[in-house]
């Protein structure tokens, strides 16, 4: 295994008791991620999703990263299980079992991607090679620049929040778009998602109702729809067209409805659905 | 102190490549507070016309005086985060904006009857997220820049889709697998950068690029070209990869719909050129040899399979969407093939089938509104209940076949000469035939559309009821614009043509 | 260690070097007190894997992690001196020191309302025969 | 109530410590591990605690939903707006040095860095109570006898 990680060739200037944690670090993560594939209770996933991340976080500090590492602990190990958790209780205890069908293609992929990586390995600069291309363009730059540029004493800040803080802001973005569409989707109170949108004022699915449903005749038009008090629903083109006109229109609408003697009822629903 | 002054005209010229991203950024951060939806649709579309105004800036600029390099935080590039707008990025976006504007016109009418009045505010403020995602990864010049816009766009795009689920419940599921989809594309962009990183220890494109033709072909670089074009081909739906797109592209609201196929698989496919072509040394062997056998090759096989699943789709959307994945196939085709007349034709069916499919969407969005319509049954008669949106969805069917007068065919017929020009006879025969296979499959629609009686409710006519005034300007714009670059090609293909020689003069 | 002891050599053969001692005691003490620690904590770990049931191995877990970990906190305390690591330290032991029993009261106090009963009356050691094709947690019956 | 009594004794105690540390987490990342985004976290962990142990409603009084589409937008604005305000001040997007101008120490990036940082705090922290508000709002299907 040793000879293995040295074998790209170059000074590896890595400790061996380093090296001990790093390997041992990373048989666990190994573990940990087949017991989180194999497992079917959901609780105990998402705990050991929490010790996964908190085992990654170990393995960064063994790398020098603290900073990915504190990121690591304090949202994979920390607030993600908690969300996690939340997620679950409104879902299952337990997974359903995949078929061996199922799983085969992604098993594909991950191998596909895993074998790619291994081909890359050769000509990979060793690790923790000084020479190595990672370390003496501009990643090297940073550490003299920073110095007198920034003078922050914490480089990773300074190359987070100045020289790239402009992917910094997009990461804000993502995030904040993150939560806006909990708020879109979810709503904060836990009451989101029942409304229906309508074909001019009435319930239809493209599915459960033939479009003929709501092809009312020539008068009939939806404009006709009283207004809802709040804005909430008809997709009426707004009436500050004609409003004589549209009045004129809900005035014949008891005519039309005898015509189409099927249609008073679902349209009735429809703007009562509309306006609660 | 305070030099408000300093907006001059050469000011804005200067700052344009941010601001044009900045702007709806903050807008959209913006819009998620206001309540009212009316304001927030004035500020949407004033920020999208002010995109657009910028865009041409940029483009003029672009056109007089070649890139333009802007070192955001005041940072050089090597260290800082470079934006660079070249012959190659800067139509689109153009294109995007005008998309933009055009799809915000739409929207006033089409969120009112899909989105849920408190959430309208909030939709718009996604949807300039995206917009924002979408014009930042195509304008940047870092490479993982790209990574960061490309998420911050297909964030929102996924809850853009998802908000489809008040008119149908099946956005959810879509929704979910194109975010597992998405995300896996992503990941696998982001490992191809974090490849090239380890090769050449910069993330400025051009510095990778200088790096690359230094140090030469390696494995990783191979595996970095891998991992980049899975990532990008999932993105722009490349033809094993598309399996997100129908289910996408059928569900979301109909404006959202409209948007996306008009961009967002245009800047992934932009992405797929900038950096097979300038990143990566495009001589180099394994190169060639994807280019032929994973573009071209499975472009012509997605061209194939997508049309003919777009044959057998009952509901219009899906038929469209899988429409989108054949025409993803010929851009491919073009790139695939190579050579400079290949690119360029990839670059005008790029341009005009983002003109053509965001007509088709933004017609079949009204179709929905008045009458609910989405399957190709109910096409029935439409020709005579929604005469001026049936003749936008015909002039943009038109060009979608490849009709000459209107732009698709202008790029079908480079195309094809590109294709003769290097043999590739074979390509010649598929893009005949796959077109034949349009013509089958929009021919469906518009038969029933124009050809069929208007139907009956109850023995009576159906009455003509025509798509709101704003949804009609906008449906018609692009399809006018289908016509005007068919008639008069040589706007698009000038800009093609610039594009293709930034891409081939990095070649060599 | 070495360069201290000629630096601080003293005139007077009689007297006691007290830095050298200082030095060497504090090496001591918090070797000794990280030693120790990692010997409770490691004992909590034994206690983990060989008592019969969910309460009595928690009780092993949380004791002894609590007094370990306090103990090597300690240690690394004398080894930093007087620094700003110190009060860190100190600030971490105390918070170690409040959460750790807290956590183990918690996760014990949900088990026993979720209904989990402890194993009362005398230990008995299960048959060797029995243990085995059983996992670990079952095999204390 | 009485059960969680000694969970309620010590929480009380350490959220705001807690909170304090987040502060910490965010004022000191220019010298140490940590910043805006960690800073975020660790406030949301205070306000989540706070849920789990006085229950989700006592939390909706504590921290009201309504702020979080506030704060979510006001750290956008924090950070874009740090950008914009260099614009205005006559440098390119994104450059601090314009903010505060001193001869012989960038205190501008020192002033932009805390700003900008400031900014994601506010979105993160707020993000992560959103979600947490989102799911934990619901009542889940299932009850807890089903474990």
């Amino acid at each position: 295994m040793l000879s293995f990680i040295y074998a790209a060739g170059g000074p590896a200037t890595i400790s061996p008791p380093t090296l001990i944690i790093d390997i041992a670090l990373m048989a666990m993560l190994v573990v940990v991620a087949f017991a989180i594939v194999r497992m079917r209770s959901l609780f105990a996933i998402v705990m050991l999703q929490g010790v996964y991340s908190l085992m990654c976080a170990a393995w960064f500090v063994t790398l020098d990263a603290v900073d990915v590492a504190f990121t690591e602990a304090a949202v994979g190990a920390g607030i993600s299980t908690v969300l996690m958790l939340s997620a679950m209780l409104l879902t299952d205890r337990q997974s359903a079992p995949v078929g061996a069908k199922k799983s085969l293609g992604p098993l594909l992929v991950c191998v596909l991607a895993g074998a790619a990586m291994f081909y890359a390995i050769p000509d990979m600069p060793a690790y923790g090679d000084a020479n190595s291309p990672a370390n003496t363009g501009p990643g090297m730059e940073y550490m003299t620049a920073a110095v007198t540029d920034v003078e922050i004493p914490n480089i990773v800040t300074a190359v987070l929040a100045s020289y790239r803080g402009y992917d910094t802001m997009a990461e804000t973005v993502v995030i904040f778009m993150a939560g806006l569409g909990v708020l879109l989707l979810l709503g904060l109170n836990g009451n989101a998602g029942f409304w229906q949108a309508k074909v001019q004022g009435q319930n239809i699915f493209s599915l459960t109702a033939p479009r003929t449903r709501i092809l009312t005749s020539t008068e009939d038009k939806p404009e006709t729809e009283p207004p809802a008090p709040d804005e909430a629903a008809p997709p009426k083109p707004k009436p500050k067209r004609k409003p004589a006109a549209a009045k004129k229109r809900a005035a014949k609408k008891p005519a039309a409805k005898k015509t189409a003697a099927k249609k008073p009822a679902a349209k009735k629903t429809g703007g009562k659905g509309s306006a609660s | 102190m305070l030099n408000f002054l300093n907006l001059s005209q050469a000011w804005i010229a200067a700052e344009a490549p941010v601001a044009i991203v900045v702007l709806p950024l903050i807008i959209g951060a913006l819009c998620a507070l206001i309540n009212k939806e009316r304001i927030a649709w004035l500020l949407v579309l004033l920020t999208t016309l002010i995109c657009s105004a910028l865009s041409f800036v940029i483009l003029r600029e672009v056109m007089a005086s070649g890139t333009i390099s802007y070192g955001l935080g005041g940072w050089d590039p090597p260290l800082g985060i470079e934006y660079r707008v070249d012959g190659l990025n800067a139509p689109v976006l153009m294109l995007i904006s005008v998309i933009g504007v055009i799809c915000t016109l739409y929207a006033l009418r089409s969120v009112t009857a899909e989105i849920e009045p408190k959430k309208r505010g909030p939709f718009y403020g996604a949807f300039m997220i995206s917009f924002a995602g979408l014009l930042g990864m195509v304008v940047t010049g870092d490479a993982f820049n790209v990574f960061v816009f490309l998420e911050v766009s297909s964030i929102s795009t996924y809850v853009l889709v998802a908000m489809g689920a008040s008119r149908d419940r099946r956005a959810l599921t879509a929704a979910y697998n194109y975010l597992i989809l998405g995300s896996i594309g992503a990941t696998f962009f982001v490992i191809g950068v974090g490849f090239l990183y380890m090769q050449t220890g910069t993330l400025n494109m051009a510095d990778i690029a200088l790096a690359l033709s230094e140090s030469g072909e390696s494995r990783v670089t191979q595996v970095a070209f891998a991992f980049i074009v899975v990532g990008l081909g999932l993105k722009l739906a490349m033809f094993p990869l598309h399996l997100w797109l129908p289910g996408a592209y059928a569900y979301a609201p109909s404006f959202v719909t409209a948007f996306l196929a008009a961009t967002a698989t245009k800047a992934a496919l932009y992405l797929l050129l900038r950096f097979v072509f300038t990143i990566f040394d495009p001589t180099a062997d394994f190169i060639i040899s994807a280019l032929t056998w994973l573009l071209a090759v499975l472009g012509v096989i997605g061209m194939f399979f997508a049309s003919f699943q777009a044959i057998f789709q009952t509901d219009a959307r899906r038929l469209l969407a899988f429409s989108s994945v054949a025409q993803v196939g010929y851009m491919l085709l073009g790139v695939g093939i190579g050579t400079m007349a290949g690119v360029t034709a990839g670059y005008v069916h790029l341009l005009g089938h983002a003109m053509t499919k965001g007509a088709l969407f933004l017609c079949l969005g009204a179709m929905w509104y008045q009458f609910g319509v989405t399957r190709i049954s109910d096409f029935k008669g439409l020709g005579k209940t929604m005469p001026w949106t049936m003749g936008a969805f015909t002039v943009a069917g038109i060009s979608l076949i490849g009709v000459p007068g209107t732009v698709g065919f202008v790029s079908k017929f480079a195309l094809l000469t590109a294709a003769a020009d290097k043999g590739w006879w074979w390509a010649v025969a598929a893009i005949v035939f796959t077109s034949i296979l349009a013509l089958v499959y929009i021919g469906r629609m518009l038969e029933a559309a124009w050809l069929q009686d208007r139907p009956q409710v109850d023995g009576v006519d159906v009455a003509t009821r025509e798509a709101p005034a704003s949804m009609l300007v906008a449906m018609w714009a692009l399809a006018i614009a289908c016509v005007v670059f068919g008639v008069n090609a040589t706007w698009p293909l000038e800009l093609a043509n610039d594009a293709a020689s930034v891409i081939m003069g990095g070649a060599g | 260690m070495a360069a201290d002891n000629t630096h601080s050599a003293p005139a007077n053969p009689v007297d006691i070097p007290w830095d050298a001692v200082l030095e060497w005691g504090l090496a001591l003490a918090s070797t000794g007190l990280i030693v120790s620690g990692a010997i409770f904590v490691l004992a909590g770990a034994l206690g983990v894997l060989r008592m019969p049931d969910f309460f009595t191995r928690m009780h092993a877990a949380g004791m002894t992690d609590t007094l370990g970990a306090e103990f090597i906190l300690l240690g690394l305390m004398l080894q930093a001196g007087f620094s700003q690591m110190t009060l860190k330290l100190l600030l971490v032991a105390f918070f170690l020191f409040l959460t750790s029993p807290t956590a183990t009261h918690a996760i014990a106090n949900a088990a026993l309302k979720s209904g989990l009963k402890p194993q009362l009356g005398p230990y008995k050691a299960p048959e060797l025969s029995e243990i085995e094709g059983k996992t670990p947690s079952e095999g204390a019956h | 109530m009485n059960s969680h009594l000694i969970l309620r004794t010590v929480s009380k105690f350490l959220i705001p410590l807690i909170v304090v540390y987040g502060l910490y987490v965010h004022f000191h990342g220019d010298f140490g591990p940590g910043g805006g985004f960690q800073a975020g976290v660790i406030v949301a962990a205070a306000v989540v605690l706070y849920a789990l142990i006085f229950g989700i409603d006592a939390c909706k009084v504590a921290v009201p939903p309504s702020w979080i589409r506030i704060g979510m937008t006001v750290g956008v604005m924090l950070f874009a707006g740090t950008g914009v305000v260099t614009w205005l001040l006559g440098g390119a997007f994104f450059d601090y040095d314009v903010l505060k101008y001193d001869p012989d120490h960038p205190a501008g990036q020192h002033l932009g860095i805390i700003c900008v940082e400031l900014g994601v705090l506010f979105t993160v922290a707020t993000v992560m109570v959103a979600i947490f508000y989102a799911f934990g709002s619901r009542t889940p299907d299932i009850s807890d006898e089903d474990w």
